[in-house]
């Protein structure tokens, strides 16, 4: 009760462990995983992210009619609602880095305006659908 | 992984000679599908001193009603109600409703399902 | 004519939600004058069918993913059997510093369990105090755990082969620097565990599980450790270098939530003793190793989670989605032996001992 | 004057007698016409501004006498018709007693009747709170399984019983008090038989012994009265005894006074009581019998020395707290207001104690407000039983539900008890007060106030556990919410009336705002709880952690009694014993 | 001139429910909870009970012995009231999406106003996400927002369950109390 | 003038003190804790909220619970009788075990229950404490034990009891088990919502005021004393709630009946033979 009692009155007189988030922001370390980036340039639309990735959280649907122009290009979707955050996508990846990196940006939160699973299930009946 | 056959029995009798509490440690009752209508059903045990692992095992049908070992071993109560549940197996007093509700009709486990 | 009140059962819940639980379980006791008598239980709020999606939906790369989202707090122990186990399936090598690194991992995430364990026992204990500080020196282990792997909870670190990142010397002193740090606040928590007046009240002879309960419903982890039975997975293990390290087993005597408590703090220090002695022995070598092949045959493979034994039965037919993937988790075994100990406890007591057995119902029920 | 009093004494055993002849309809306008007249005497006499003494003519005297051979054998009989060891023994060792004393009693020239201050409350409360029960009774005998004969006995009986305790607060003559004290032995064994089953007559049986026990103590005080103060008067005992040390007389008064308040260890006999019908409780707890004992050491207790005094207080005190305690135990509702009413009557004795004005002035306002609040109580207790069904606390859940005016009635009641402003809970406050007060004097006063604050904090205890219960929701309340009987109704409305109008006597002790504020707040709450229903309010569910069943809920209940008992009765025994040796030595 | 509102958005208590996660959020919670990130500090308090609490934070997929459950606390909160899906599994199933026994997140059961992403989500989004919580309480209106019905539209294996068909009536007062 | 007006406005001086201690104690745990304006901030906030009640008579009385408690400190501040006030404060704590038994709630009549026994602990202390100031003033008047000298030093093991009685009645660890959060979810109170709980919470305002005044009494007139007396006991109780953890109901009436009424009654004994 006494090693109780002295750490009582002496975190009385210290500065608190706090983390004044978010008036101070918090430094996250520099391989922290946060959302997944996607370059469509470099990306040669091998798939394999898609079938990687546990959730399903990235799917390539068709392009639309007008914008289909070379190669067996797609539209990359990523829910980063869905996502785990695993990286297994980027280890897939033939072109990690360049064509999909995770990035250590914090995904946004997200609010009923959003309609985060309704567009997601519009993009997941173009995937079927395609 | 030692794997001893059990004849369907046997599998109280068998049990009880090879299980002392204090050599033995009972892991857990497993099953495994092996098709549509065939389950093999083991008993883990894990030896506490060198960790050698045996697995006691019989094959059953799914018509066939286990016996219930919880009178040997009462920590098998849990997962004998879990095979209930994942298989549709019956095992003698142990009913279903662990994890799935009583009115369901599924098995998750079972062959066909996958 | 004597008319003395008659006992009256009154049935308390706890659960399926109540503030004192961190997962949903549904426990009804049936009280006299607030001593239990009786206990119903309800486990299996948190099943999601995990076992059954392993062996149809995900392919065996993606298992290791799905299998630590069965409990975050033990996540990285179900990847690391999972991944054992299909490691020894497919016969792939794994560099000795994987190893070391995989370990590294493991203890560090024993270390924040166990402490979080502590505390969510002296909350329900009432000693929002302490679970205060306790929490406030996990941070800095959480710390290190994003330091190495990225991410908090969830660190997905080990592969099929291997493992994701390594760290550079910078992070290292930092972890030695931190494991420094939490060494001495645990001893000064030693000092008061044993000390406290009126946790003493609150732990000793509570909840308590004799040695031969223990061997009766085998118990596993911290609760066996504490009646004193020298049960843990970690001396055997072939593919961890545990005995390289520095692993000791603790136990104490007594059973009883004070015992529980006690083996954890010396856990932790062990933990803490082996996470040094890895950081300065680290061996050179590369992280990950390449694996070809499907699945083929039957495995189990056990592991010590900060709760107990862990274990994984997986059986491949030579295909990229497993026959079967059976886990068996600590708590799971445990839960008759808990009802069993409930009965004659105060209910007052009930929400310490249940967070003295630190139950992890979403891997119970997957 | 003399002649009103002379008619409070020999009009019941008159109504008495007109009960056993009348038919019920003219029975009972009877009863309620001579209620009244009873209650108009008291009052009158209340307000007479002198003291009375009277004796009675010789003749009378003679009477007496015989009228105590009379009951005497009758014990004796009763001993031999039930073949019950104990009562046949005492009712023989009384008989040798009385002889003795009878025959060796000087002819003393002093008057047989005294009406003092104290005399003119116990009236009141007698033939105020005893007449209400009568009237309940008419009602409720009618219901027992009975022979119409029986029925009017029963409500007879009760008239005579009013008519022995009239004559017993004024009577100063220790021989005509032993008759009158064996007479409400004799009432009280008659009336706990009156079911006649199994144990009915077992309970009344023990009932009568123990009471003997008391009439043996008077005997004996008697007797030691001869030897050393040669007298049987109490006026003359206590201003020869003033300032002598051989006490004797006084301690045996006192142990008689014990055995009628019914305290550990006599408890059970009072608790045994229970079998009767309810206004046989009623009226042994509030306005008769148990009352006797109160009212004697007040009578008795200007004669005390300080150690006797200490001594008796001390007796009293720790059966406050222990029979407070006890009552925790029990379930069955009349039981529970049984133990309490042994307790406070343990409060009252360690009061009346006390050789002091204002100590008196609070024992006897315990002792009127208890017998206003008891009556009232035990006859809701009779409301329960006939009307609910309803025997045990358990199963008394819910019922503010479905007749929250009548549970109100019982808060009233169980507040009067407790709470300020209300006459009992001045009769603590003031204890509290006296006690600290002696205290500065005689340090070992620290215990009897340690007990009297224990047991008053355990019966608030017992009280609200009682109270919160007919509020508390249960999954089981059963039964429809219809009014009560208006004849059950009226008496228990009455009394609670004249506990309201009796917080007005309190004005002179507390301020007027102590008194306004808790009535108000009170009032408050009664009004709100009746009248607040907030319609347009939502209304949720009880928490069940997120769960939908049902909860079953349950009291905590104790097992003090059987625990402790023992030693509680053994401790009591010897401080009894204590106070002979003191009476003895001091 | 003070205005209540100015007053509501400090106070936030909020209930913790845990519908079949791994753990992983709700420690994460609890460490929001500890004094390192000390949720305190905006007028959190954990109160463990639906009648006085204004959020509702909810972690796990919402696995099919969890939903009544949600919707009845969630009804029995008094509004104004925000609910908070903690974690991806909570947003949209996660991982668990798809699994035989789960719903594939709340928003199928109970109105989401703040959905936190992250596997395990962070305190640090936990922070941002009460926070947005507190903002959007200021705005609630007093307006009862209803459950929605209990099923799932995308039932794994239809032919083989039936049990999704039975909606029990939850969350309303039965007049049994 | 200044005791109407400090009347007045005592559940507001308490909601300050709560904020100001809600502030001591997170500095205590090492982190920055709310805004001291915190107490009233939640008040707004309730009063905002849609009423939900259970049953009527359940929110009557915790509304009377509120008012009597006032009423109680009224009568304490304004110099009535001191073995008065305590009796009259049983009247509140009627209230309270009313309410908690007049609903269908498993944790509502355990607390109800609690709130009973714990009674049995505080309430003799109590009594006996008014009892010592009888004996050094030779009245229960609050008027001269304002006026008279401190008497501290004559009663410091029942100021120990006391402290005893202060952890009970305000909910602090190790003697909180009467409305224990993590057992029964604050007991009595679990059923109230919105408005209604804010009559609750407002009288464990009303409760600190109680309560600390009754520690001002030890000071008598000595204003200084007085202050640091408060300081000391309000940093004392915070320090003692912040090193324990909550013991069984069971072991609190065992610790509260052997020491706290055995400290009191050891010292009026005391007084006696002083
Ligand atoms: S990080 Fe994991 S979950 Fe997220 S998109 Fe990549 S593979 Fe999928
Ligand atoms: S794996 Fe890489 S290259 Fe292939 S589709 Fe995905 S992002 Fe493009
Ligand atoms: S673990 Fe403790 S702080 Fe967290 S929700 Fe449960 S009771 Fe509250
Ligand atoms: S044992 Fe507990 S902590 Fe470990 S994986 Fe299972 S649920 Fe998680
Ligand atoms: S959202 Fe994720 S971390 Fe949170 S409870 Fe669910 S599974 Fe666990
Ligand atoms: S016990 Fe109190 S302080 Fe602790 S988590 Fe619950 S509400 Fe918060
Ligand atoms: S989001 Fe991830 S970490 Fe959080 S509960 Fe779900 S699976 Fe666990
Ligand atoms: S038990 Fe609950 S209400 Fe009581 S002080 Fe602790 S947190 Fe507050």
């Amino acid at each position: 009760m006494l090693h109780s009692l002295k750490k009582a009155l002496h975190n009385l007189f210290k500065r608190p462990q706090t983390l004044d988030y978010p008036a101070n922001p918090i430094v996250k370390g520099e391989n922290f995983r946060g959302l997944i980036g996607y370059s469509r340039e470099d990306c040669i639309f091998c798939l394999k992210c898609e079938k990687a990735c546990p959730p399903e959280a990235i799917l390539f649907t068709p392009l639309p009619e007008e914008k289909k122009s070379q190669k067996k290009e797609k539209l990359y979707n990523y829910n980063p609602y869905l996502c785990i955050y695993c990286g297994e996508c980027v280890r897939a990846c033939p072109k990690p880095g360049e064509a999909l990196w995770q990035s250590g940006d914090k995904p946004l939160v997200g609010t009923q305006a959003d309609k985060i699973n309704q567009k997601w299930e519009a993009v997941k009946s173009d995937y079927d659908n395609g | 992984m030692e794997k001893i056959k059990l004849e369907f029995d046997r599998i109280h009798a068998e049990i009880g000679k090879f299980y002392d509490k204090k050599t033995w440690h009972f892991m857990t009752l497993n099953g495994v599908a092996l098709d549509e209508n065939t389950l093999e059903v083991q008993w883990l045990f894990a030896k506490y001193e060198s960790g050698e692992i045996v697995a006691l095992y019989t094959v059953v049908d799914y018509g066939q009603t286990l016996p219930d070992i919880s009178d040997i071993i009462p920590s098998a109560v849990i997962s004998q109600r879990e095979m209930v549940d994942m298989f549709g197996i019956n095992v003698q007093s142990s009913e279903k409703g662990l994890y799935l509700d009583g009115d369901s009709k599924d098995h998750p486990l079972r062959k066909e399902r996958s | 004519m004597s008319t003395t009140t008659k006992a009256v059962d009154m049935q308390i819940p706890l659960g399926a939600q109540h503030i004192s639980l961190l997962e949903p379980v549904k426990f009804t006791f049936t009280t006299q004058n607030e001593k239990i008598v009786d206990v119903g239980s309800d486990v299996g709020f948190v099943h999601r069918g995990v076992e059954h999606a392993c062996s149809s939906k995900f392919e065996f790369k993606q298992v290791g993913f799905v299998v630590a989202r069965i409990c975050g707090l033990c996540a990285i122990t179900h990847s690391m059997c999972y991944t054992a186990g299909v490691e020894k399936l497919l016969d792939a090598q794994v560099t000795q510093k994987a190893k070391y690194l995989r370990t590294l991992l493991i203890e560090l995430d024993r270390i924040h369990s166990h402490m979080l364990c502590l505390s969510h026992t002296c909350e329900n204990a009432g000693f929002e105090a302490m679970f205060m500080s306790l929490m406030g020196d996990r941070e800095p282990v959480m710390g290190l755990q994003e330091a190495i792997t990225g991410n908090r909870v969830q660190f997905d670190y080990i592969t099929i082969g291997g493992v994701t990142r390594e760290f550079d010397a910078q992070t290292a002193q930092k972890i030695i620097q931190v494991l420094g740090q939490t060494q001495k606040k645990i001893e000064g928590y030693i000092e008061e565990f044993q000390n406290n007046w009126s946790l003493s009240k609150k732990f000793e002879g509570i909840g308590a599980l004799s040695p031969e309960g223990a061997y009766e419903y085998n118990a596993i982890g911290p609760l066996a450790r504490a009646c004193g039975l020298q049960v843990d997975v970690r001396n055997g293990l072939d593919y961890l270098p545990y005995k390289e390290v520095g692993f000791t087993t603790i136990t104490q005597t007594g059973g009883d939530i004070h015992a529980r408590n006690m083996v954890r703090l010396y856990e932790i220090l062990n933990s803490i003793k082996m996470c040094r002695n890895i950081v300065e022995g680290l061996p050179e070598g590369e992280i990950q190793t390449k694996v070809r092949g499907k699945p083929q045959g039957e495995v189990i493979t056990r592991l010590e989670a900060p709760r107990g034994e862990l274990m994984y039965y997986l059986k491949g037919e030579n295909k990229k989605v497993l026959d079967r993937v059976r886990i068996k988790t600590p708590t799971f075994a445990t839960i008759p032996a808990m009802i069993e100990i409930f009965k004659g406890q105060d209910y007052a007591d009930a929400p310490a001992i249940l967070a003295s057995f630190d139950p992890c119902l979403s891997c119970t029920a997957k | 004057m003399a002649v009103l009093l002379n008619l409070i004494f020999f009009l019941p055993p008159v109504l008495a007698a007109a009960m056993l002849r009348l038919p019920p309809e003219r029975r009972n306008y009877t009863a309620v016409a001579g209620v009244g007249i009873l209650t108009l005497f008291a009052v009158m006499l209340f307000f007479l501004p002198f003291e009375v003494r009277f004796a009675f003519p010789e003749a009378l005297h003679l009477l007496f006498w015989a009228a105590d051979i009379a009951v005497i054998g009758f014990f004796a009989y009763a001993g031999l018709r039930h073949r019950s060891m104990p009562v046949l023994l005492l009712a023989l060792a009384q008989m040798a007693l009385y002889l003795g004393v009878a025959g060796s009693a000087p002819a003393e020239k002093t008057a047989d009747i005294v009406l003092n201050e104290t005399a003119r409350y116990m009236f009141l409360i007698i033939n105020g709170v005893g007449g209400a029960i009568i009237i309940y009774a008419l009602h409720y005998i009618q219901s027992e399984a009975v022979q119409q004969r029986r029925k009017n006995g029963f409500i007879a009986l009760l008239f005579f019983f009013v008519g022995v305790m009239n004559m017993i607060v004024a009577a100063n003559s220790i021989e005509l008090f032993f008759l009158l004290f064996e007479l409400t032995t004799l009432c009280s064994y008659l009336l706990i038989k009156f079911r006649q089953d199994a144990q009915s007559v077992e309970n009344a049986k023990r009932a009568l012994w123990m009471n003997q026990l008391g009439g043996l103590a008077i005997l004996a005080a008697m007797a030691a009265s001869l030897t050393a103060y040669e007298t049987i008067y109490f006026d003359t005992l206590l201003s020869r005894a003033n300032g002598a040390a051989w006490l004797l007389p006084l301690a045996f008064l006192a142990l008689a006074a014990f055995v009628k308040a019914a305290l550990i260890p006599f408890n059970s006999w009072l608790l045994g009581a229970m079998v009767a019908p309810t206004p046989v409780s009623a009226i042994l707890h509030s306005a008769t019998m148990v009352k006797i004992a109160p009212f004697l050491i007040l009578k008795i207790s200007g004669g005390f020395d300080a150690t006797l005094s200490f001594l008796v207080a001390l007796v009293g005190s720790f059966v406050f707290m222990t029979a407070s305690l006890f009552a925790l135990s029990k379930d069955y509702f009349k039981e529970v207001l049984g133990y309490s009413t042994i307790g406070l009557l343990g409060l009252m004795i360690a009061l009346a104690a006390i050789a002091d004005p204002l100590a008196h002035k609070a024992a006897l306002f315990l002792i009127c407000f208890h017998a206003v609040a008891k009556g009232a109580l035990f006859l809701q207790a009779g409301i329960l039983e006939k009307h609910y069904g309803v025997k045990y606390i358990s199963q008394i859940r819910g019922l503010a539900d479905r007749n929250p005016l009548f549970v109100a009635m019982i808060a009233l009641a169980f507040g009067a008890l407790t709470l300020p402003p209300f006459g009992v809970f001045l009769g603590k406050f003031m204890a509290i007060e006296l006690f600290s007060q002696q205290m500065q004097s005689h340090p070992l006063f620290s215990v009897v106030l340690l007990f009297s604050v224990l047991g008053s904090v355990v019966l608030t205890l017992l009280y609200f556990r009682l109270l919160s219960n007919f509020y508390a929701k249960s999954a089981q309340s059963a039964g429809e919410g219809t009014a009560v009987d208006k004849r059950y109704f009226f008496p228990a409305a009455g009394l609670l009336a004249v506990l309201l109008a009796g917080a007005v006597l309190s004005f002179g002790t507390l301020g007027i705002t102590q008194v306004l504020l808790p009535l108000l707040l009170l009032g408050t709450a009664g009004a709100l709880v009746l009248l607040f229903r907030a319609k347009h309010i939502d209304r949720t569910k009880t928490y069940h952690c997120g769960e939908k069943e049902q909860a079953v809920l349950a009291n905590s209940y104790f097992d003090f009694e059987s625990r402790y008992m023992k030693r509680a009765q053994v401790l009591a025994l010897v401080l009894m014993a204590a106070i002979v040796a003191g009476g003895w030595y001091v | 001139m003070f205005k209540l509102k100015n007053f509501r958005k400090r106070s936030l208590w909020i209930l913790h429910y845990n519908a079949g996660s791994c753990n992983g959020c709700d420690i994460e919670i609890l460490a929001c909870l500890g004094p390192t990130y000390d949720l305190e500090r905006f007028g959190v308090l954990n109160r463990g009970n639906p009648k006085q609490s204004d959020m509702l934070l909810i972690t796990g997929p919402v696995t099919y012995r969890s939903r009544e459950r949600v919707v009845e606390l969630f009804t029995q909160m008094p509004e104004p009231k925000v609910v908070v899906a903690v974690g991806s599994c909570t947003c949209t199933g996660g991982v668990f999406s798809g699994m035989y026994n789960v719903e594939d997140g709340v928003d199928k059961y109970i109105p989401v106003d703040v959905y936190i992403p992250g596997c395990a989500a962070t305190p640090e989004y936990i922070i941002d996400g009460v926070l947005k919580g507190l903002e959007l309480l200021e705005h609630k209106s007093k307006e009862i927002v209803k459950p929605k019905k209990l099923f799932k539209k995308l039932s794994f294996h239809k032919d083989h369950i039936d049990r999704r068909g039975i909606a029990g009536k939850v969350g309303e007062n039965d007049g049994k109390d | 003038m200044f005791e109407i007006i400090f009347v007045l406005s005592a559940p507001l001086l308490g909601g300050m003190l709560q904020g100001i201690e809600r502030q001591l104690r997170a500095r205590m745990q090492n982190r920055m804790g709310p805004p001291l304006l915190q107490p009233f901030y939640d008040m707004f906030k309730l009063i905002e909220k849609r009423p939900m009640i259970v049953d009527e008579a359940h929110t009557v009385f915790a509304i009377m619970h509120f008012l009597t408690l006032w009423a109680v400190v009224a009568m304490l501040v304004l110099g009535d009788n001191l073995l008065y006030v305590i009796f009259l404060h049983l009247l509140a704590t009627i209230f309270l075990v009313i309410a908690g038994y007049s609903v269908k709630s498993v944790y509502s009549h355990l607390g109800a229950n609690r709130e009973l026994w714990v009674l049995a602990v505080y309430e003799p202390v109590l009594i006996l404490f008014a009892v010592a100031f009888y004996l050094l003033e030779g009245s229960f008047s609050l008027q001269s034990i304002y006026s008279g000298q401190a008497h501290l030093f004559a009663l410091l093991p029942l100021f120990a009891a006391m402290v005893l009685v202060a952890l009970i009645k305000l909910g602090k660890s190790p003697f909180d088990a009467a409305h224990a959060h993590q057992e029964i979810i604050g007991g009595v109170e679990i059923e109230y919502g919105g408005v209604f709980y804010e009559f609750l919470y407002m009288a464990k305002w009303v409760e600190y005021i109680f309560i600390y005044t009754l520690f001002w009494l030890f000071a008598g007139s000595n204003l200084l004393l007085g202050i640091v007396l408060l300081a000391g006991v309000f940093v004392l109780l915070n320090l003692i709630d912040n090193a324990t953890a909550r013991i069984k109901i069971s072991d609190l009436l065992k610790v509260g009946l052997i020491w706290g009424v055995g400290l009191a009654f050891i010292n009026i004994v005391g007084l006696l033979y002083v």
